[in-house]
């Protein structure tokens, strides 16, 4: 295999790995402040790029133009939408459950997912079908040989890792950050240093949320395409990428996430069966890493949460 | 199916045991109409007195006297509801559509009794029980079309093959707890289907036929004939499905009750405590783990047979969803309410038919406000007893 | 100078009351100290006033406004701060930043600056490890940590939960020397313990707690004079 | 009421709990027959189910219109998610309905493998409207079940004989592991290969699989002259997608399940200009009956556009009355009405069944997407010269 091809392979890891990694850095979070597992994630990541495409419609039924003006209006709106969403979700689903079986908020958020995804496909023009996510970065590309750079593909490359990047600042850096580690750490002795801790818990599940919306965002100007079932297969690997990396640790989703998207492109293209035996490789491989590392690659510690 | 779904208020002062076969003959009748009823009004009808009859039973006190009665004539209850649900396959008798559901709960049920000795007792998360189920209905699809082993004992060795593979799982499982266990459940259920979609051996995505239940000579692909009338042939399947959840149960309820029960309450709650005392953590989970799977495979086995043909779409993790719905909204750990879960679960999309595309919208928002209407679930298990010998009482 | 009142508290946990009937003054500026064996209620009195476990009837004041089962960040807000049982560690951060957590509310960064460079002065070993984890401390230091994130926030009134606790006589011995001192810097001290003695030794004033019933009271003189509260409680 | 208007009002009631709804049409002197349909209605591929189910909710409307119908006429519509095991049961419960004369069945052909032996074993007379595989009529000898749909045989041939006709010679096969991206797969490989055209490579992807970079990095290694895609629309979006990213210039060539306009509403720009794709039947627009149809569909004002098997579901669903005004809602009867079927006129061309049941006469279109439709073949300005398909 020529250098180039490898370049290609790597950037189209770079890129998925990018992807994967801010849907589990939002796991990570709600695991952080929660201890739950907000399944409906890769749905609210799909209702984030549903927005963000009917406010593309929006403002070009308004008659602006200008991709740039369209971007940050459909990253506004779509973030603050779905950030409104994870807190509500936080409000009225997972808080009055804090204190029933851990799985069963599980399975409240898994059957939020399906409605959500039902919703948008019974009650979405045409939701059942795909939708045409519009181009609005710029499309030139660099050839090298067999290797082929698109400059929207950088942007969004970098944009997604200064997005964790921003995030992972945030949490360590800020006192808002301070205040979700400690509600991590210990909820009740946050409470006594003055915390307002449901508003912590719906601030956090808000961040994770309106990450997800990037991501869904991106996934949309990457591929060009948002279909209502998107959530569904992410949503599932950013949870198995956030667990393998170790869950409530940034680190750890990052590292989940580009490593998922390694082992598919290595399924896909480097092994010597047929391509479509790279989820049975991926999801295979993470069983082995389990029974390896039993609490995820960056093992979490006693109470080692954010 | 029984207990809470409990309908016309009776005079308090009646006995429990009295109270408590009304109650079951009540859901027996209930479950029969349910099971036939067709047009919306009547279904909605029907949901509607339910939800009704399990409030009013909670207000009335009824539903306590039902315990009592459980607790006091556990031998007479458990006869009164083998007994109704006998009734029950009687009366539908030739009704082939109904009896399939029925069965098709019935399967359901012993499934989500192993989930729940995994999920509720020992407290280990299985996402992939639709996987273990599919196992056991690959099994009897080989082995009814390239062997003569008698059918009876493919359910063994459906069961069987599903504890093997499973084994395979066992050391990230034990080794893991919590949601790290839960990735490699759901991994294991992605991987199972895609397995089963790419390689060809097994039918690939196209599937497989399935051989029918025969027990020596009687095919159950046949309908028996009751005194001159012929029954559907679902009737067979009905049975043997009752005779295997009616097993289950009962060695479930033994376990529960049993010193095991008690060891893998006590993982369940704290492993290093239940270590200092002496139980063998492990051992617990390998039991519990092999237990649930075991019986999955066997329920997919038999499930395989009634539904004749099989395909990996028919396994995929939504299916393992349903069944950990129905363990978390039955209530952890509580058989009777896997058993009622087991029937709003199965029951209710299919008779959600007359919505056509909206009804699993309808049907996740319905779960949506059971769980948050009732938290522990709708039959939440009450505080464990152990009896020496694990005979009955509650 | 600031003060808290409770008037004919009950707490339940699920259904089973905890405190029945418990009326009590903390009075400004003293130590008045809380005493009981345990399972008497003696924490659950502190999560009641904290709002943790909001109480099912009575009342709580605190300078005369009634802060009964309001959320726990607007007490703490109303000047009150907590010594939690056990000291209760942020594990996974720093020092600094268990300290810095005890002046959340404070917003004023200079004033946070001027506080914690206070409890290094009070503590020089935790000058020393203010970057260290604070999870991988010894108990004694965690119960520095502990005290100093208390006066971090620089409250009107301390509640402090059994701060002997699980530490050496050492330590004990200078923790109560500590909170002898804060009372001089004009923060009224409400002391939950179970160490009879050196809790009389420091205190102004005293309850007895036994089943969740307030059953003794007074001076912190006549309680130690008081043989039969010794013998019937604290035995 | 229209359809659509009745199942949201059943929407409405059940959420409102109201009980008082009023399905029951005025008052009619005609005998009312039941007519099922079953396809998924929910999950991946509910676009082509719901399509169905309109189509087929069309024909009984429009029958019902007529006076000159014998019947009064009633759809039972049934969902059978795409699963075998949801699928027997749906089957089950239509088989055993007495009322129910006959039915319209199933778009994914797993499912109708599973259910075929039940309407056997319960002699309903079904007509399957979407379901390609060969197997469904050709592996049983069972005299209830049709298909007006042609098979992927069909298809497959006149796809490998066209595009080795259009000069070129090397393709990569891209193709979902569903029965129905194997499938076709299976008969494209063999039609392909005996003709002389050289396969590259084939990747299996799954069917919710959004990225493709990786399999199509590879292509663009092996630099094939067509990228043949098996499988349906949104994945079919995708890879097109992806392979302008990834800057591959090879023709995109398609399968029936990807003749949707929805293949040019998920594809920006001008990018699904040039792909072809093979459909069974006659183009409905130009017989007859076919304008006739989709200004009825339109008139309806379903929700959901009627994809590429609608037509047939019309056409099974019209065959089917047809039957029973011939010879009464009785299914033995209807069954051999149904085996002497021979040049039926139907929007999707004459319908003749084999002793299989398979309709014989089937014939496949090819279409090209031009300026955003997909525009038949031989009408199209990439037959007349005008424009050029993809040729590296």
């Amino acid at each position: 295999m020529d250098i180039g091809l490898l370049g290609q392979y790597l950037a189209n890891g770079v890129m998925l790995g990018t992807m994967y990694a801010l849907v589990a850095v939002g796991f990570t979070l709600f695991f952080g402040v929660l201890d739950v597992i907000k399944f409906s994630h890769g749905d609210v990541l799909m209702i984030g790029a549903f927005t963000g495409f009917t406010t593309y419609l929006g403002i070009v039924a308004i008659g602006i133009e200008n991709p740039w003006v369209a971007l940050v209006a459909v990253l506004v709106v779509s973030i603050a939408t779905t950030a409104a969403l994870g807190a509500l979700i936080a409000r009225y689903l997972v808080l009055p459950l804090k204190s029933a079986p851990p799985l069963n908020i599980l399975l409240i958020t898994l059957m939020l997912g399906t409605a959500l995804r039902e919703g948008v496909r019974l009650f979405y023009p045409d939701g059942s079908n795909p939708k045409a996510f519009p181009a609005l970065l710029p499309t030139a590309s660099l050839e090298l040989g067999s290797f082929s750079l698109r400059a929207d593909s950088v942007i969004l490359v970098s944009a997604g890792i200064a997005v964790i990047i921003g995030l992972n600042l945030l949490i360590n850096r800020t006192r808002l950050g301070l205040a979700i580690r400690a509600v991590a750490q210990d909820e009740e002795t946050a409470k006594i240093m003055g915390i307002n801790y449901t508003m912590i818990v719906l601030v956090t599940f808000a961040i994770g949320s309106g990450a997800a919306a990037f991501a869904g965002i991106m996934n949309g100007l990457y591929y060009n395409e948002v279909n209502f079932g998107m959530g569904l297969l992410l949503g599932l690997i950013g949870f198995s990428a956030a667990i393998i990396g170790g869950l409530g640790n940034i680190y750890g989703a990052i590292l989940g996430g580009f490593l998922f998207a390694g082992l598919q492109t290595v399924g896909a293209v480097a092994l010597p069966f047929a391509s479509a035996y790279k989820d049975v490789f991926a999801f295979g491989v993470v069983i082995a890493l389990m029974a390896w590392k039993p609490t995820g690659l960056i093992a979490e510690r006693s109470s080692d949460r954010v | 199916m029984k207990d809470d779904v409990m309908k016309t208020p009776i005079p308090v002062s009646l006995p429990p045991l009295a109270t408590g076969l009304i109650a079951v003959a009540a859901c027996a009748i209930f479950g029969w109409l349910f099971l036939l009823a067709e047009s919306e009004v009547a279904v909605l009808g029907l949901v509607l007195l339910a939800v009704l009859a399990g409030w009013g039973a909670q207000k009335t006190g009824l539903s306590a006297t039902l315990g009592t009665a459980m607790h006091q004539h556990s031998g007479a209850m458990n006869g009164a509801i083998v007994a109704s649900l006998l009734a029950v396959i009687a009366l539908l008798g030739t009704e082939h559509f109904p009896l399939l559901m029925l069965s098709t709960m019935l399967l359901y049920l012993v499934a989500a009794l192993g989930l729940n000795v995994q999920f509720g007792l020992t407290g280990m998360v299985n996402f992939a029980g639709a996987a273990f189920f599919g196992i056991g209905a690959y099994t009897s699809a080989v082995l009814t079309t390239h062997t003569a082993v008698p059918p009876l004992l493919i359910l063994l060795a459906g069961g069987l093959i599903a504890a093997l593979i499973g084994a395979l799982l066992i050391v990230p499982v034990v080794r893991t707890a919590g949601h790290y266990s839960a990735v490699v459940t759901i991994a294991f259920g992605v991987l199972f289907k895609t397995f089963l979609e790419v390689n060809e051996v097994l039918g690939g995505p196209q599937g497989l036929m399935v051989g029918s239940m025969n027990v020596f000579g009687w095919d159950f692909n046949n309908g028996p004939v009751l005194m001159g009338h012929e029954m559907s042939f679902y009737v067979n399947y009905a049975l043997l499905s009752s005779g295997l959840a009616i097993l289950a149960f009962a060695l479930t309820r033994r376990l529960e009750r049993s010193w095991l029960g008690l060891a893998l309450d006590s993982v369940r709650l704290d492993e290093t405590a239940s270590a200092c005392f002496g139980i063998n953590v492990v051992r617990a989970k390998v039991l519990a783990f092999t237990y649930g799977n075991i019986l999955a495979g066997i329920a997919g086995a038999l499930y395989g047979m009634m539904i004749s043909f099989i395909a990996p779409n028919s396994f995929t993790f939504s299916d393992s969803l349903l069944m950990v719905s129905i363990v978390l909204l039955g209530g952890l750990g509580s058989l009777w309410g896997s058993a009622l879960a087991a029937v709003i679960v199965v029951l209710v999309p299919e008779k959600l038919q007359i919505l056509q595309e909206y009804r699993f919208l309808l049907f996740s928002v319905l779960v949506i406000a059971m769980l948050l209407f009732r938290p522990q679930g709708l039959l939440p298990r009450g505080v464990r007893s152990y009896f020496p010998g694990g005979r009955a009482q509650r | 100078m600031s003060s808290i009142k409770i008037e004919n508290l009950y707490t339940a946990y699920d259904k089973a009351d905890v405190l029945m009937d418990v009326s009590l003054a903390v009075e400004p500026g003293r130590i008045t100290c809380l005493l009981g064996s345990n399972g008497a209620g003696k924490s659950t009195l502190i999560r009641s006033i904290l709002g943790l476990t909001p109480p099912r009837a009575g009342r709580i004041t605190v300078d005369g406004k009634d802060i009964t089962g309001a959320p726990t960040h607007k007490v703490i807000g109303d000047g009150i701060a907590c010594i939690p049982e056990g000291r209760r560690m942020f594990p996974k951060m720093t020092v600094s930043e268990n300290l810095r957590l005890g002046a959340y509310q404070v917003r004023d960064e200079a004033l946070i600056r001027e506080r914690m460079e206070r409890v290094f002065e009070t503590f020089p070993r935790l000058a020393e490890r203010r970057d260290q984890l604070a999870g991988t401390m010894s108990g004694g230091e965690q119960a520095m940590v502990s005290i100093g994130r208390g006066l971090m926030a620089g409250p009107r009134i301390l509640l402090i939960d059994e701060p002997s606790l699980g530490l050496s006589p050492l330590y004990v011995k200078e923790n109560f020397r500590i909170i002898e001192s804060i009372r001089e810097t004009g923060i009224t001290v409400f002391l939950v313990e179970q160490n009879v003695r050196q809790t009389l030794a420091i205190s102004d004033y005293g309850y007895v707690l036994s089943g969740g019933h307030l059953v003794a009271q007074g001076s912190a003189e006549d309680l130690r004079n008081d043989k039969e509260v010794y013998a019937a409680y604290f035995g | 009421m229209t359809r659509t208007a009745s199942r949201r009002t059943v929407l409405a009631a059940a959420l409102t709990a109201a009980l008082s709804i009023s399905l029951t049409t005025p008052a009619l002197a005609k005998e009312t027959v039941k007519l099922g349909f079953i396809g998924p209605l929910t999950g991946g591929v509910s676009n082509m189910g719901l399509g169905g189910r309109n189509s087929a909710e069309l024909a009984v409307d429009l029958r019902n219109k007529d006076e000159n119908a014998k019947y009064a006429y009633e759809l039972v519509p049934l969902d059978d998610e795409c699963k075998p095991n949801v699928g027997v049961q749906v089957a089950t419960k239509l088989a055993t309905n007495r009322d129910v004369a006959g039915a319209v069945t199933h778009y994914c052909s797993a499912v109708a493998m599973g259910t075929v032996d039940i309407y056997h074993k319960f002699n309903l007379p079904i007509i399957v409207w979407g379901a390609v595989l060969p197997d469904i009529t050709y592996g049983n000898e069972y005299a209830e079940v049709h298909r007006v749909n042609g098979t992927m045989i069909n298809q497959n041939e006149v796809a490998a004989d066209f595009m080795v006709a259009q000069g070129y010679k090397s393709w990569a096969i891209i193709h979902d592991t569903t029965d129905y991206g194997k499938g076709h797969n299976t008969y494209f490989t063999k039609f392909l290969t005996e003709k002389g055209g050289k396969i590259l490579g084939t990747f299996g992807v799954t069917s919710d699989q959004q990225d493709f970079t990786a399999e199509l990095t590879k292509i663009k290694e092996l630099n094939p002259d067509v990228v043949y895609f098996a499988g349906l629309t949104p994945l079919a979006v995708r890879i097109r997608q992806q392979m302008d990213k990834l800057g591959i210039e090879a023709e995109f060539q398609g399968v029936s399940g990807m003749k949707s306009d929805a293949y040019f509403a998920g594809l920006s720009g001008d990018l699904a200009e040039g792909t072809v794709t093979f459909l069974e039947g006659a183009p409905a627009a130009k017989l007859p009956g076919g304008a006739y149809f989709m200004s009825e569909y339109d008139k309806a004002g379903f929700g959901e556009n009627y994809e590429a098997y609608g037509p047939f579901a019309f056409a099974a669903m019209n065959l089917l009355i047809d039957a029973v005004e011939k010879v009464g809602p009785d299914r033995k009867a209807v069954t051999k009405y149904l085996a002497d079927v021979k040049d039926h006129e139907s929007i999707t061309g004459p319908i003749s069944f084999d002793d299989h049941g398979q309709n014989t006469v089937a014939l496949i279109t090819k279409y090209v997407a031009q300026d955003g439709k997909w525009v038949v073949w031989e009408d199209s300005e990439y037959a007349s010269g005008k424009r050029q398909l993809k040729h590296k």
